[in-house]
């Protein structure tokens, strides 16, 4: 192994926060009293809950050292195929701290409240830009939220109708929310098969589709990194029995500037704004998952909608047809503010973004597909899909690959998704990488392929690099820890 | 543009191993009928200084402290939050990561979770909690849901007296499921009445809030009792304050089966209602029907500890349409903000600060008592309260408004029998002549 | 070696600056161009400097692994010797980073200064009553600098007098500092040796005392951790020959509100806000040197002077007798900020800072005396120092000590200073640190010594944790490189 | 208190292994005399949210942008600063280490620092540069010092247009040492009239500021011919705003042997002056007598580039009375932060910014003098001029003032001869819209 981004150096240990501590310390400024006590009903009190007692510093050096354990954007390269992880700007985590902003109150009257509300109401109209489809509500708190969102005006559509559909179409190369929200809202879930060429036949929709089915969910370009050339026939035959169409819009950093998305007969496409739009994932979340819509959806949006008249901005609660509210409040609001400020600062260099993350990954997918397996070979979208074939004669899998890449300071791509490909690795360089990284990940998934050939057990063994090695995922399932 | 890297020569070095003779190309393969025309119209990009400058003018463009008095919460609270936390949130190795798929470079994230779990349960007195749901509201609706498919029942009541916009989104969430929601009705010292609940067989869960909308401080432990005389009915404890259980009896204590609700308190910025902080905890028995992610404690090859995420079978990415939620990306960074504040109080901190949240509200109360106004709910609160604000109400209040003193929520848009009252909130940010200016005021 | 707090894990490398980048990026938004271009004379432009071209995502990722390389107080116990290098608190960060302190400009006329100049007159007061100096200058950039502002004060006096002196007194316990900045002001610096008890002896000094002597300068606590318990003697001494007394204040963490400077003879005192003071070292500064002085030197303080009067603070030039100035303008007043949030966070606590911190080098001290040589047995202030002798046997050093310690997860004590004790390994705890943490930095210099007798290679090949190993500073010396 | 650890018990089980009775035991060495009787009479310890308070009183009470225009550069600029680079230096294993004397463990400062050496000799033209002094005053004080250092001799020449503040500060430096300080007086275009240098051969160095304290921009080439006739007499540029050099030629292009000088103007924020950054840099042949610390490269044993401290038997820790300097600690995260200045800037941005800051200036004097004032002097400027204000030039800077505008700094105190006469600067940060208010402001 030549020099590579990965090293070995000094990390702290430490231990749990209950490990930590004694009783006497506090990490915590108590405000001064300037009321008398008033004693709560002692029959209502409890013993207070048993948390440890640290020091400022204690909590500080706790988490520097945790952070210290994590690979994140800022560390490097993180090309986690489907999560768009592209650079989280700073200026973005300035404007979502400014105080006016941070601090407001949600349930402030709407005339003090005319920043937040402008925000809102100039973000949906740049997403409706991006997207094409003029309606959008910000809502949602992540893109299985918006997917849900989407399946209840689906609804609500077919409700105002008279009608309750009760199937829904599902292409097999979906993600696992998209049936999962179908579900909650009463959907079954109906499998469409892709066709050889990874995207799905018109011909197997339309065996499908009927007066029962509330109609489709696609992901475009697809999870294979794939655009669904067929989409405007698809959404034909959806339209045709009157059902409509979900676009899942999670890849739509591929296509901003390029498509728009009301043209390819969407009716309801979510958009995450934790990816595309460049706000950072907070190792989990929160993200954001705002619905854009038709205008015949329109009316059935969540409540409250944000509306400007006369320069005042208002909220609207008025709209009998509202699937009503999804989120307390009025989504993630703190993430809209990045993604607006992203979006302001991008301007129409957004299409340049999708350009180049399409570019980056085709790249990509040139230099080495010769050397792993690439199930598509098609010119792809925003990310490419290699599988594990050709390691399989080593006895070496996707995710010995994945974890090798790790001690060459990679963070691995995407793994084992979408289902539909045995042993997929799903990378999704983003634009936001130079070709010399590119270059650099290239060069070690080329290295890991030969040390797969010759030394297999470095990568079955692998990481070696990191705190700790490959977890008992299994002992942790099968006796969960889950506190202590 | 400072945030992309390829250079005209990038471009057209990559271009050529590709293969194609330019950036349109490679968008050849999408059928002519599906590309965008029109070129996006959007402004013209910012610089980085007019974009200060655009959100320093929005942002100004708010009612907020200094400037401002908000005796608001109704579930958006205002608590100190330590430099410390913020500085800690903002290491960019925890707020650049992605949701921990890979464990071994992430070990951060999921010991810091693992740790919110352990905290969260302390807190609420359950045995389980998971990684996180959006919000309250969600928290809620899913908690209900996860009753229903618990006790294979299809009814569940909810007090009046929760959230009223946490019922608004149950009400979404269940609207096409087809199971019942019945709303418990309230009692005249602002407690919910659970007299008319009579088929206690058929219901798969009961849900309260409890500090409740109102304020106030709801009898778990005898609804418990009589939830739990059917052996499968599920008592279900919402909550939007979680920092009363530093000073109350926790749910778990008190016999709740689930807790949930909103953790904003907890270190988390108002910001406009979100991102704040889905919190849930359950008993054990029910840990496999549990909704969102679950960081469990195991061991690496060599034998050290280590977490992962686990018992992801529940989950829609292995279980699709049979998982117990469909939730995927959480509120992952407010849990650790969530974490890193409850560390921070301790367990001596929680409790001064819940005591001193409850001392501010009742300072404010018997002030306003005392200037003549009446509050009409007797039932012990934490820190909120309702009060009728004098004379022409609204009159007042916009009075009040024009003087920067945002006195409490109009509940009369949720409960239009209570025109005239307002709920009011005052937490350990408010000075003693801060709440005297507002009585002052109120009553001038 | 046994679970320690440092272990290994995934460290990134990252090249210099100029070894990325390419022509075309930058990483600095170009502000929008308002007004026509003027071009300059030709004659008189350059080339521009060849700086690299990065993008905004690669300064970050830059940035974050270079701080990765580095150990700071808020990584772990930095029990440094003489830098009091106790718990930064966040806080401070904050208030020096507010807009209006941030942005201020130095030259503004003194009625939109209010703020800047309230702080630094309290800040002066503060410090009066903490050191029991009346009059103080916050101006000095740093200890030596405030050394050098001593020095001047030192040589205004005596000029006051139509005197001018050649001599100073300097104990060889003395940081380096201060012959040096002696030197600056054209002392020559004659040493006292300290006795056997680690101290000044008054005869040894009445011995070198005469009327061409400036004065003395001597650090109480020295820096042997001890109390220089002659101090009044010793001052007596030197004021009856005519000179001044000189306390370097370095180690004032050991004595605050248990003595008062004034009271010990001393006539000028400087502190070192990014010690005792809580502010944060930076890697190398920008710390804070002001000068403390009785009334009777006051008239020779750096101007400007802070005044108040009518509850408006201004800026006074006009003092006849001051040295002039010692900084462009005020000295670093954003770390003077941090210390005025120190100081009034802590309010009479810092008494027991000085407490706890004595207490725990006291602890150290007596838990390591049978392990560690230990060449003066007494009690000491705020640090304690050990030398390598027990471990010559086994040919190991006190520099093998330190780097053994980084292994174990700490940062280094101060080595080799001061210098009259060879191999000198000076311990300074702080009062930021647990009693658990002066434990573990007990357990693992108690099994390093044991290592120093069983596997002495492990220290003489220490450190093998970080990412790099020991370094070839000679060659860096003989051939230098410092520039790329 | 949430910054002190030790508990009761702490303590108690520490005093009894040291064997004291009492925390007042540990001092009894302290001979009595030395005791303080009195308690330290210090205001009571604030809480966070107290200090928050506070502090934020005192910083509103500043006049700072937006609510003010200041016209003013003088030594201080006010440039954009990048957020990224706020951010980074937040990250705390820089800001809260210690000076890098163990270079294994300190490898992030040590190459940052070592890059901003590099980026420093490449703006300035020179090969070494050091790892900070204090400020540019400073610096000026401690180069004249190395002049003589190298020279061995006794005379210095200093223009009247360098800073003033700088000026005084290595008279303060001087006074104790028996050196000559020469001030050398202005011409009428508002750069220094070196004719009276008569005895280079006595001279050790000859300071120069460009631009200069007027904002002029000073003849470097033909005053470097002129100095170096004599082969040791040392040339010194001195500057306030090395933004310059993104578009002028550089102080070593020039013939500078050492260029010092401010470096707020790389992204450090004014902070009423401080902490500023002194840049030093000097040609090769006098890298032993430089004062300061600096970073070298080299290699571990195991052959692995790094960086160390190095070339220390210049400095006070090791040569004591006989070091180049007394400076020990330095201003190395400021250092830090210029270098992530410069690499965002960038070749290309540096000298764009550059540009636009003379536009920006160029533009405002334009409009000065067309409104009918005077800009007496004709020399080539940078972002810096000086303008007669019109009337009683007094009462119309104190109408500005009370507009919200600060316009230009005041020269009579520096110049008693330039009366009435205010040195104005424009920096990217100003709009043309501000200068244009200025403009009609002054004139109205
Ligand atoms: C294709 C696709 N759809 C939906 C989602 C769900 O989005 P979120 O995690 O924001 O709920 C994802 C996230 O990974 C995705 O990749
Ligand atoms: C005893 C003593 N005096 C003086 C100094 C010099 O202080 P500064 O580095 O702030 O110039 C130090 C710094 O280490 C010191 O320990």
């Amino acid at each position: 192994m030549k020099a590579t981004v990965g090293t070995t150096g000094l990390i702290l240990n430490e231990p749990l926060l209950w490990e930590l501590g004694k009783k006497g310390r506090m990490g915590f400024s108590l405000p001064r009293r300037d009321v008398d006590p008033a004693p709560m009903d002692s029959s209502l009190t409890g013993e207070g809950p048993d948390f440890p007692h640290l020091c400022e510093v204690d909590i500080v050096r706790h988490y520097t050292r945790l952070s210290s354990w994590n690979f994140g954007v800022d560390s490097g390269m993180y090309p986690l195929g489907s999560c768009t992880m592209k650079y989280n700007p700073k200026t973005n985590e300035r404007q979502a701290a400014l105080p006016g902003l941070a601090q407001a109150h949600p349930l402030l009257p709407s005339q003090l409240a005319q920043g937040t509300l402008g925000i809102m109401y100039d973000l949906e109209r740049l997403l409706a830009e991006v997207t094409g489809l003029p309606a959008v509500s910000l809502q949602p708190a992540a893109g299985a939220q918006g997917e849900l969102t989407g399946m209840l005006l689906f609804y609500a559509f077919h409700k105002s109708k008279n009608q309750t559909r009760s199937k829904i179409l599902i292409p097999d190369t979906a993600h696992g929310t998209n049936p999962a929200s179908a579900a909650l809202c009463g959907y079954k879930s109906i499998p469409v098969k892709s066709n050889d060429q990874g995207i799905l036949d018109p011909d197997t929709v339309a065996g499908l589709m009927d007066e029962d089915t509330a109609g489709i969910m696609i992901t475009n370009p697809n999870t294979l990194g794939l655009f669904e050339d067929n989409i405007r026939q698809v959404a034909d035959i959806v339209h045709a029995k009157g059902g409509l169409v979900y676009a899942d819009g999670a890849n739509m950093n591929a296509v901003m500037g390029i498509i728009n998305v009301a043209d390819l007969g969407a009716d309801v496409l979510h958009l995450n704004l934790h990816k595309t739009f460049s706000t950072p994932h907070g190792g989990g979340g929160p993200g954001s998952g705002p619905v854009c819509v038709t205008r015949e959806l329109e009316p059935f949006l969540p409540v409250p909608r944000v509306e400007k008249s006369d320069d005042q901005y208002r909220l609207s609660y008025d709209r009998p047809g509202s699937i009503g509210k999804i989120h307390a409040f009025y989504g993630n609001f703190g993430i809209q503010i990045r993604a607006y400020a992203y979006i302001l600062s991008m301007g129409p260099d957004l299409k340049k973004a999708s350009q180049f993350a399409v570019l980056s990954a085709n790249y990509i997918k040139e230099r080495l597909k010769g050397v792993y397996h690439l199930p598509y070979d098609r010119p792809c979208m925003h990310e490419c899909v290699f599988t594990d074939k050709h390691l399989q004669q080593h006895k070496v899998t996707t995710l010995d690959v994945a974890k090798r890449l790790i001690d060459y300071g990679f963070h691995p791509p995407t793994i084992y998704f979408p289902l539909v490909v045995q042993g997929a690795i799903m990378v999704e360089p983003t634009e936001t990488e130079s070709k010399e990284n590119l270059d650099r990940l290239v060069e070690a998934l080329i290295a890991i392929a030969a040390e797969a050939e010759e030394q297999p057990d470095r990568l079955r063994e692998a990481p070696v690099v990191p705190k700790v090695r490959r977890l008992d995922e299994t002992t942790a399932a099968r006796k969960p820890c889950l506190s202590g | 543009m400072r945030y992309l890297p390829h250079t005209d020569n990038d471009v057209a070095e990559m271009l050529s191993v590709i293969g194609a003779n330019s950036l349109d190309d490679l968008f050849a393969a999408i059928p002519e009928a599906c590309r965008r025309q029109d070129a996006l119209d959007l402004p013209e990009a910012m610089t980085e200084w007019e974009l200060n400058k655009h959100m320093g003018r929005l942002a100004s463009a708010m009612a907020v402290c200094p400037e401002y008095l908000v005796f608001m919460g109704a579930g958006s609270y205002d608590h100190y939050i330590p430099e410390a936390v913020k500085q800690l949130l903002g290491r960019s190795e925890f707020y650049t990561s992605y949701t921990p798929y890979q464990p071994e470079v992430s070990q951060g994230t999921l010991q810091a979770i693992y740790e919110y779990q352990t905290l969260t349960t302390r807190l609420l007195g359950l045995d389980v909690a998971n990684a996180s749901m959006y919000d309250g509201a969600s928290g809620l609706a899913e908690a209900l849901l996860m009753a229903i498919r618990v006790t294979r029942r299809k009814k569940v009541y909810v007090s009046q007296l929760c959230h009223p916009l946490y019922r608004q989104v149950v009400q979404t969430y269940f609207e096409p499921t087809g199971y019942e929601v019945v709303e418990l009705p309230y009692r005249d010292d602002g407690r919910t009445d659970f007299s008319g609940i009579t088929d206690l067989e058929a219901c798969a869960g009961i849900a309260v809030q409890s500090p409740n909308f109102l304020g106030c401080i709801e009898d778990i432990a005898t609804l418990s009792e009589n939830v739990h005389t059917d052996p499968k009915t599920m008592l279900i404890v919402s909550f939007t304050e979680p920092l009363a259980y530093g000073l109350l009896k926790s749910p778990g204590i008190l016999g709740a089966d689930i807790a949930c609700g909103e953790g904003q308190s907890l270190g988390i910025p108002r910001s406009f209602g979100g991102p704040g902080l889905g919190m849930f905890a359950a008993k054990k028995a029910y840990l496999r029907n549990m909704p969102g992610r679950l960081v469990g404690q195991t061991k690496d090859l060599d034998g050290k500890r280590g977490f992962v995420l686990t018992l992801s079978t529940r989950e829609q990415h292995i279980r699709r349409e049979k998982a117990t939620s469909n939730i995927c990306s959480n509120q992952g960074l407010c849990a650790t903000a969530a974490a890193m504040y409850m560390a921070a109080l301790g367990g001596t901190g929680v409790r001064e600060l819940a005591q001193l949240n409850h001392d501010k509200a009742a300072y404010l109360k018997g002030a306003l008592n005392q200037a003549g106004l009446e509050t009409p709910f007797g039932a012990p609160f934490f820190n909120e309260f309702v009060v009728r604000l004098p004379g022409s109400s609204e009159e007042t209040y916009n009075r009040l408004l024009s003087e920067k003193i945002v006195a409490g929520l109009p509940l009369a848009s949720f409960y239009p029998e209570l025109e005239g009252h307002y709920l009011m909130c005052a937490t350990e940010t408010m000075d003693r002549e801060d709440m005297d200016l507002l009585v002052k005021e109120v009553t001038s």
